[in-house]
């Protein structure tokens, strides 16, 4: 019940954040910032006192929804979703922040599509009946494509439109499978469910399974991304405005790893497993290949985006590892990315509201004008490329030692992608805060100190010490 | 738990934090007194561990930080703890690391007191010196490799410190990249060792590689063979950060750097680090014979091959740079023959004298206004009789010469080359042959930058500060005398004393030839060389111009390994990343979308607006579809 | 057997009652007339129609309950009819209002349109309820005579006589196909009542199959070519974009509900689909519209242009719920179907109205022919509820949660799915994916052009909400879609 | 009375229907165009007769009854819309009719 | 009476024959008087036809209705155009052969389609020797086809407002 007030109130918030925007000019910002902050308390406070520590799935409400389709209003916590929910309640306040000064024009309107964006991610990480996850995933769709094609950057209406139809059709597929494994349950129980924890109890045969799977699979990898169909996604990072693409990376790519492990993995086992070598293919191929597109990238953004896809292979590759020390791997990977991303997201957003331009060419030698900027920087380029003591080796360290026991072959191969992470780490570095100083820019001030700070201690401290995150079972 | 060690790392650490944080508010006198007192507390925390350890039983001690995570693996799991291990071989390190990095601190702070970012760069310089103590103290390889990776990234911000300078970006780009390689090797090392023992704790492997061994007796082929590879692999690692072959490039080029830096890291400790991680690992090594020939030749060859480079070099830096090279072959080449105690002997009289010639070297650069070519030098004996004396004391030790710190470590290498099992009289001839370049690069050095008449007009500045003489003063004492030093790590590498080592009857000669080759090279470069030392007699000082044949620039650029590489790997990474750089997975997504506009234009033109097409259409498609029901 | 002649009463009062609806709009149509002698005036004649319409809308959703009726042996009512018929009438109540702003806008007397709208009405309601090929002829014609009276209404329009033109030639050759497929179909079994046996030697007799295939195929074609189903869809661009705009919206959605459910009731009806070719016949048809259709509308600037393409991949999508039909499943072939159809008139009306009253408000709030997508720039901005019911509109009709276009959505592909008819399945993805690249791009427009948040003059920038009741209409369409689309078993219950 | 096959009724149907439909599709004056509309139902009403006659039904002769009707509405709005494309274009040329495309 | 069977039998072929020819100079005539003047052969035709089939009162209509009342309302369009004598500008000519063979070649296919399928059914029908007279005619309209009479008078009502809509004259009288 919590936690639908929690969306409600989020969806409340945003439309009074876009009414107030018009009365009182600058007003949208505040109330955004307080109710996500007040929100999240809510939030942890609900967490915290709960009798039960989530280990397994904790039904939370069922309600009837379309009863022709015997289709719930159900939602359900456990610890996975809790972390994905604390790193998305994390970086929308970043998000918040980050938007600051950046969105001038269509204030509330645009904090209203944050805020109801961040309520759909919610849903996502929630819902328990597939059908409800649909709807969800579809949701939180709609106002981050208003977010990216409305506030995005020059090429924002082809961006916003590629993201979206790469996901629809995806996910389109991932309908039809949520419709077969449903009406396989009827066939099985004489009783259509959309209900998740239903779904667990079926004995699916690996002959249709394998097809289920994929069909889910296809959305996941979508939304991971993956390579190839990973396209979507550097022009999206591209186009969108700071916030967007700190939610992009730091969230919206989450549920694509979400939902490898909860509907994909949970759910089809023995197909999963026996696709485990095709997906470890994918995951490695992204790896490197994201690697080495991220090389060649001339704009800031664009180039953290492809890292982006070289490090969701490494989530891709845990996840069909099968073992518990990749899948811890894959978690603090997928927290770790979200703060780094976001952190470099936020960086390039800076460097924009500066110079008014992502090429790499533009930048250079900004370190002497802007040292500690320049100091960010290298510390989120460091957390890109796995900067021991930084969180994001803890995450690749633990899915290479967990797939390396699997599969050897795919994991020395995706170990080559820290090679080539280091490099286009030293080519964002280095081009944007070495070399000499093409001009001068202003160092961070307050706000984003705040913002660089966080994200780096953050980093930091689930680098010093994993257990932070580890010390969850994640439904293992 | 020790306080004292586990604080060891804090004192830089706390340093670099206050530098950082508060640099710019910071006058020099304060930056140099926080960067340099941090070191010297350091150092005085490391005698006294030092003098604790000695009086241990096992003379072994930790100090357990934190726990960082759990690794599970098939058959159970392992914990991974933030865990300071000090043994004999880590107190040499950290006795190195903190003595010596606290003079090059004292006198790095006097000779980048005039630098805008001097606190910047004294708090990498801290910074540094923190993650080479977690290297060398850390009791997992995990540990160990964040260390590793620390160092890295500092010698990383060390070489780009001048980041104005593009040449100065990409020499750090490239030593950054470069030691990666050899990182991520290492890194599937360590997932194949965890895989194989579930441990990552190093003693530990250590005794479970030596159960493994003893249990199997040579009948587990697969895991005889992972032990090949995991030792194969962390070699990779340690070629990568110690600069030998065939990932030695990156060191001239590293030179870039303040020479404060080239002395601390790219001499005395970083590159070196290599060698410490093949000391530390030796259980492993141990076990893979091979590999361990592969050490000693790899050593070896690198050390030919730096000699040679460095008789070619202009810059005196660079010359510099090949002789650590060397002389880190030298260290493997001891590593890989069994000498473990003279490698690491080896390792810190090299530490001493290196930093020494490099200060000195940095005292002299700066006196004549940054430069750095050698032929532009000349007749510095009579201008800096200070300076030019220390660097004979480097010189003579370097090459070894009776009596030196060098002479006692590489005298222990060589002594024991000839009749090891992995090593064996082959290698023995090279390190002769390399004693002998050693001396020969060394002479032409000193001839042409100290002796015969100056060759530059600017008088030359001098930074008259007794702190900065003291530190030289200080490493020249331990250059001479550091041989005298008595390091016992029979404890650390006992298990080496277990192994029964062939006895091969060793040539009466063989100490006679060591001790005389420095000297023949000596007397070979004093005739040679004869223009480099008296060309102020002949009076054609405007000959003296460095032989620019094609053989000799080829030895100068390294040998062309850059020229190498960059066709073999960098070329086609670029022109691969070129050629797709719109990325064509996305453009055949796209060629989808354009398709489906194709067909939009095309079949626009179907609906053309006259009626009776579509009813002609209408009656068509009927038409198709009674022939399609037909058929 | 052909139909009895009996002498018996051939009304009782239960079949009245059943088809009052239809009645009260055939009465209203005639007392128009004598209104028109009496006096001519705009106003009156309007309030007459929506009165009778609203009558009949009132009486029909009494029958939605109701248990099946044959009236005669042409007419059938049952719920499945009632509910389409009310879908009728609630789309020609809302193209009544858009009209009357629409005629307004132009100084003629309009008492033809609004008996020709009834007349359209009664038409769609002769078509949802038949039972008979006759009364499926008929009814298919007064559609087609009344809109094409409507189509070329405009007369002073560019388009008028074009768009006529083409839509009585086109429509009069479709009826002409369709009877030639009557009566061949005739000649073989020798009834035209949908509810007749047909003898089982056109299954088992090869040649006489392929006949009677033949003839099924001319009918079905006359049906499709008015459901705009490719490759009969043609007329369907040029006339969407030549009509008035009311006109339009009651071709998108009056005549198609009217046509698909007949064309559903014959053919579940009579076991067609168990004909191999026929099958063949509906496939090609519905693959060919879902790719073409979307594929068309891409680059469109013309929205009602657009629409139009659009509706014919709609008409592809629903086509599939009939080909995958099964007589087990056919409560859900319905149940399906209508839903679909309410999503799709929702989203149509939606979307048409909100162009009416962009047109009444163009240039210099003169009356503005063609509404081409530059026309959308800004429209957020500038009235905010308009474009919101536009948005609702495309996302229904792109399929997308929150709206009733995705539940549609979601019963196809359940249809589709439980019949593993997976290539439809595939080329309504693609068809999906495709749509969105026009769709969101009309959305993307609306958002163009930012205005500050100060910007004080937007109330004059932007035309002024029209009057009160179609402001009224805007907000309760929008109201309507948001809570159909999430709740959707509000109209279930009338389908179930 | 007779003794036609039906199929040979069906052909004279097809045939005529046919013709119509050239017409139709091959001329580009209307009048003709709906002339020859009138050719094709009057076709299909041969084809409704034949069958009603085969099956000894009035219900083909009904229907042909409504075909006529239909006839004449038709061509009623036929040529209203002929008279005001006279007026409008002073043509009748068919293919004068095609603003409206792509 | 077997010559008898044969000459009626010869006679629907006879008259289907013109029914044909009259159609096809219908079709291709350029002249739209004579086209017209065909157009009433044909539908004289086909009356003769439908007698012959049995169908006495459809012939009757035929000929009142479709070539009486339909065809008129043509011949007044024709004179309300004053295209009677001569093809003016205002009639476009048929030049376009290539069009007509297109037409042609569709049609004649389709036909065949046609033919071959009707073949192909194998329909072992004849027609009925009985006669349905207009009284079971008018039995079946005032019977279970009621309802369609009905329909169909508001048909022709929509013909009718289609028609006048489009017909009447362009004079604006102003809002009204």
């Amino acid at each position: 019940m919590t936690l639908t007030c929690i969306m409600l109130a989020l969806l409340f918030a945003g439309g009074s954040a876009w009414r107030a925007e018009n009365h009182w000019q600058g007003s949208a910002k505040w109330l955004a910032l307080i109710a996500l902050a007040l929100l999240a308390t809510v939030f942890a406070v609900f967490v915290m006192s709960a009798s039960n520590d989530f280990a397994q799935l904790q039904v939370l409400s069922r309600v009837s929804w379309i009863e022709s389709f015997n289709i719930e209003y159900s939602i359900a916590l456990d610890q996975l979703s809790i972390v994905l929910i604390t790193l998305t309640w994390l970086l929308a306040i970043i998000c918040v922040l980050v938007s600051w000064y950046e969105i001038q024009s269509n204030v509330g309107f645009y904090y209203f599509n944050l805020l109801l964006t961040i309520a759909g991610i919610i849903g996502v990480f929630v819902a328990v009946d597939m059908f409800l996850f649909f709807f969800f995933w579809e949701v939180m769709l709609l106002p981050m494509t208003a977010i990216i094609a409305i506030w995005g950057h020059e090429n924002r209406q082809f961006a916003a439109l590629k993201f979206f139809i790469f996901t629809q059709v995806s996910s389109l597929l991932m309908l039809v499978a949520i419709i077969g494994t449903g009406y396989f349950h009827l066939m099985q129980t004489g009783q259509l469910s959309f209900y998740y924890p239903d779904w667990l109890l079926l004995d699916i045969p690996l002959s249709i399974s394998q097809y289920l799977m994929f069909g889910f699979f296809i959305a996941f990898a979508v939304k991971l991304p993956s390579v190839p169909v990973h396209s979507w996604l550097p022009d999206a990072h591209t186009q969108a405005p700071t916030a967007g693409s700190v939610l992009l990376a730091g969230v919206l790519l989450k549920t694509g790893a979400y939902g490898l492990i909860r509907f994909v993995i949970f759910l089809f086992p023995q197909a999963s497993l026996q696709f485990a070598p095709i997906a470890a293919t994918l995951a490695v191929v992204s790896i490197v290949y994201g690697a080495k597109m991220a090389f060649a990238q001339q704009d800031f953004k664009r180039l953290v985006a492809y890292s982006s896809i070289s490090h969701m292979g490494f989530v891709m590759l845990a996840l069909f590892a099968f073992n518990s020390t990749a899948y811890q791997g894959a978690i603090v990977t997928l927290v770790a990315h979200g703060l780094s991303s976001a952190a470099l997201f936020s960086l390039a957003g800076m460097i924009y509201q500066r110079i008014h331009s992502r090429n790499l060419t533009d930048m250079g030698g900004f370190w002497q004008s802007a040292p500690r900027m320049g100091g960010f920087a290298l510390a989120f380029a460091g957390a890109a490329f796995g900067l021991p003591g930084l969180a994001n080796f803890i995450g690749e360290f633990f899915s290479l030692v967990g797939a390396f026991q699997v599969m050897p072959a795919f994991t020395i191969i995706a170990a080559l992608g820290l090679i080539g992470s280091a490099i286009y780490g030293m080519v964002l570095f280095q081009t944007s805060f070495q070399g000499a100083a093409k001009q001068d820019i202003i160092d961070l001030q307050l706000r984003e100190l705040l913002i660089c700070g966080s994200l780096l201690l953050m980093l930091l401290a689930i680098g010093l010490y994993p257990t932070l995150l580890l010390k969850f079972s994640f439904g293992v | 738990m020790n306080v004292l060690l586990a604080s060891l790392p804090f004192y830089p650490f706390v340093s670099f934090l206050l530098l950082i944080f508060f640099g710019k508010r910071l006058s020099w006198r304060l930056a140099a007194t926080i960067s340099v007192s941090s070191m010297a507390i350091s150092a005085l925390v490391s005698a006294i561990l030092l003098f604790e350890l000695s009086v241990t039983k096992n003379q072994v001690m930790t100090a357990n930080l934190w726990h960082w995570f759990e690794l599970s693996y098939a058959m159970g799991s392992s914990d991974v703890n933030v865990r300071f291990y000090l043994d004999g071989l880590s107190a040499v390190m950290i006795s190195v690391v903190t003595g010596v990095g606290f003079l090059i601190h004292l006198f790095a702070a006097i000779y980048m007191k005039s630098d805008v970012n001097f606190s910047r760069f004294m708090a990498y310089m801290n910074l540094f010196i923190v993650a080479m103590l977690i290297l060398v103290l850390a009791d997992n390889l995990v540990l160990l490799y964040l260390g590793w990776e620390g160092v890295g990234l500092c010698s990383f911000l060390l070489i780009g410190f001048w980041y104005q300078e593009q040449s100065n970006v990409l020499a750090a780009r490239k030593a950054f990249i470069v030691t990666r390689i050899g990182d991520t090797s290492m890194a599937i090392g360590l997932l194949l060792l965890f895989n194989s023992f579930g441990q990552l704790n190093i003693e530990a492997v250590t005794l479970l590689a030596e159960q493994a061994n003893s249990l199997s007796a040579g009948t587990n082929a697969e895991s005889a063979d992972n032990i090949y590879w995991i030792a194969l692999l962390l070699l990779g690692g340690a070629v990568g950060k110690s600069a030998q072959l065939p990932l030695q490039t990156w060191l001239p080029d590293a030179m870039a750097g303040p020479t404060p830096v080239s002395a601390l890291i790219h001499a005395a400790t970083m590159v070196t680090a290599g060698v410490y991680l093949i000391a530390r690992m030796h259980g492993i090594f141990l076990l893979a014979p091979e590999v361990m020939n592969y050490v000693a030749w790899l050593g070896a060859l690198t050390l030919l091959l730096a000699g040679i480079a460095a008789l070619a070099q202009t810059d005196i830096k660079r010359v510099l740079a090949y002789s650590t090279m060397s002389q880190i072959g030298y260290m493997m080449l001891a590593l890989g023959a069994g000498a473990w105690t003279a490698g690491v002997f080896h390792l810190m009289t090299h530490a001493f004298f290196k930093a020494l010639l490099f200060l000195t070297a940095g005292a002299v650069i700066y006196a004549l206004h940054h430069q750095q070519n050698l032929f532009k030098m000349g007749g510095l004996l009579k201008k800096l009789p200070f300076e030019s004396s220390l660097f004979i004391i480097g010189l003579i030790c370097l090459m070894a010469l009776p009596g030196t710190s060098g002479f006692f470590s590489k005298e222990a290498i060589i002594a024991q080359l000839w009749s090891s099992d992995t090593a064996g009289p082959m290698l023995w001839w090279c390190a002769i042959l390399g004693a002998l370049l050693t001396s020969i690069y060394s002479c032409r050095l000193f001839f042409l930058g100290f002796l015969g008449k100056a060759r530059f007009n600017e008088n030359v500045q001098l930074k008259k500060s007794s702190l900065l003489r003291t530190s030289l003063i200080i490493l020249a004492l331990l250059s001479l005398f550091g041989g005298l030093i008595p390091l016992d790590l029979t404890l650390v590498f006992s298990s080496v004393m277990n192994l029964p080592l062939a006895q091969l009857t060793e040539p009466t000669w063989l100490h006679t030839v060591a001790i005389i080759t420095p000297f023949i090279g000596m007397v070979f470069s004093w005739f040679y060389f004869k223009s480099y030392r008296i060309s102020h007699l002949a009076g054609k000082e405007h000959i003296l111009q460095p032989n620019n044949g094609r053989f000799v620039v080829f030895c100068r650029q390294g040998l062309g390994f850059d020229g190498l590489y960059k066709k073999l790997f960098i070329m086609p990474y670029q022109w691969l990343a070129q050629i797709n750089k719109n990325d064509i997975f996305d453009q055949i997504i796209m060629l989808n979308a354009w398709y489906v506009g194709l067909w939009h234009d095309a079949l626009v033109l179907v609906q053309n607006g006259s009626l009776r097409w579509y009813l002609a259409a209408f009656g068509l498609a009927i038409m198709l579809l009674l022939g399609v029901s037909l058929l | 057997m052909a139909i009895a002649s009996n002498t018996q009463a051939l009304f009782t009062m239960s079949m009245v009652a059943a088809i009052l609806p239809q009645l009260i709009v055939a009465f209203g149509a005639t007392l128009a007339l004598l209104l028109v002698a009496w006096r001519r005036s705009q106003r009156t004649i309007a309030i007459f129609t929506s009165v009778v319409l609203g009558m009949s809308l009132l009486v029909n959703m009494r029958l939605l309950t109701m248990p099946a009726m044959q009236v005669t042996q042409l007419l059938k009512v049952d719920g499945y009819s009632s509910f389409a018929f009310s879908l009728i009438l609630i789309s020609a109540l809302v193209a009544l209002r858009m009209s009357h702003s629409f005629l307004k806008a132009h100084t003629e007397v309009h008492d033809e349109y609004y008996l020709l709208l009834l007349l359209m009405v009664l038409g769609g309601g002769v078509l949802v309820t038949s039972d008979h090929y006759a009364s499926l002829f008929l009814g298919f014609e007064l559609l087609s005579i009344s809109l094409v009276g409507l189509v070329g209404y405009h007369r002073e329009s560019v388009y008028s006589v074009e768009s006529g033109f083409k839509y009585l030639i086109l429509s009069a050759t479709a009826s002409s196909f369709m009877l030639l497929g009557i009566a061949f179909i005739y000649s073989v079994t020798g009834n035209m009542s949908f509810s007749a046996a047909i003898p089982n030697v056109i299954y088992h007799q090869q040649g006489l199959g392929v006949f009677f295939q033949l003839g099924l195929l001319l009918f079905v074609s006359g049906i499709v070519f008015k459901l705009s189903i490719a490759p009969f869809h043609f007329w369907t661009p040029d006339v969407y974009q030549g009509s008035p705009t009311p006109v339009t919206m009651l071709m998108a959605t009056v005549s198609k509900v009217a046509m698909f459910v007949v064309l559903l009731q014959c053919i579940v009806a009579q076991r067609y689909l168990l004909l191999e070719n026929f099958q063949l016949f509906l496939l090609s048809f519905a693959i060919t519209s879902m790719l073409l259709g979307n594929v068309m509308a891409l680059k469109q600037q013309h929205l009602k242009r657009l629409l139009a393409y659009s509706s014919i991949a709609h008409m592809g999508y629903l086509l599939i719920v009939i080909i995958v039909a099964s007589a087990q499943g056919l409560a859900f072939t319905w149940q399906s179907t209508l839903f679909y159809l309410a999503a799709y008139i929702v989203a149509n009306l939606s979307i048409f109205m909100v162009i009416a009253l962009l047109q009444l408000q163009g240039n210099n709030g003169l009356y503005q022919e063609d509404i081409t997508r530059d026309d959308l720039h800004g429209l957020f901005w500038r009235t905010p509820s308009y474009a919101l019911l536009m948005i609702l509109g495309l996302l229904s009709l792109a399929g997308i949660p929150l709206t009733m276009g995705f539940i549609g959505k979601f019963y196809i592909l359940t249809q589709a799915t439980l019949a593993h008819a997976w290539w439809l399945i595939a080329t309504l993805i693609v068809g999906s994916g495709i749509a969105l690249g026009y769709y969101l791009p009309l959305i993307f427009k609306m958002f163009e052009g930012r205005s500050k948040a100060s910007d004080k003059t937007k109330a004059t920038l932007g035309p002024k909400v029209g009057r009160r009741i179609d402001k009224l209409l805007v907000y309760s369409f929008i109201l309507l879609g948001l809570v159909l689309g999430i709740l959707p078993d509000i109209i279930n219950q009338f389908i179930g | 009375m007779t003794s036609i096959p039906l199929f040979h009724v069906l052909i004279l149907s097809s045939l005529l229907f046919v013709i119509g439909f050239i017409g139709v599709v091959a001329r580009k004056n209307t009048l003709f165009m709906l002339m020859s509309l009138e050719v094709m139902l009057n076709a299909v009403g041969v084809a409704f007769i034949g069958a009603g006659s085969v099956w000894q039904q009035a219900d083909g002769q009904v229907m042909f009854i409504l075909i006529l009707t239909l006839a004449a509405a038709e061509v009623a709005v036929g040529l209203a819309l002929l008279i005001r494309m006279q007026k409008k274009y002073r043509s009748l040329d068919i293919d004068a009719l095609n603003q409206m495309k792509g | 009476m077997l010559a008898n069977f044969a000459s009626i039998d010869s006679l629907f072929y006879l008259a289907g024959l013109v029914a044909v020819i009259a159609s096809l100079k219908v079709v291709t005539g350029n002249n739209t008087v004579h086209a017209l003047l065909y157009l009433v052969v044909s539908l004289l035709a086909v009356a003769v036809c439908f007698y012959l089939m049995g169908a006495p009162f459809a012939a009757g209509l035929e000929v009142i209705v479709y070539a009486g009342a339909i065809l008129v309302l043509f011949v007044f369009a024709v004179l309300m155009f004053g295209l009677g004598a001569d093809e003016t500008a205002n009639a476009p000519q048929n030049k376009n052969v290539a069009n007509m063979f297109g037409a042609m070649f569709l049609a004649f296919a389709l036909l065949i389609e046609i033919v071959i399928i009707i073949n192909n059914a194998d329909l072992q029908q004849n027609l009925q020797a009985n006669v349905i007279d207009s009284k079971a005619v008018g039995i079946m309209l005032y019977g279970p086809y009621l309802l369609a009479v009905e329909i169909a008078s508001f048909l022709l009502l929509a013909g009718l407002l289609a028609g006048y809509h489009y017909a009447k004259p362009d004079v604006t009288r102003g809002p009204l």
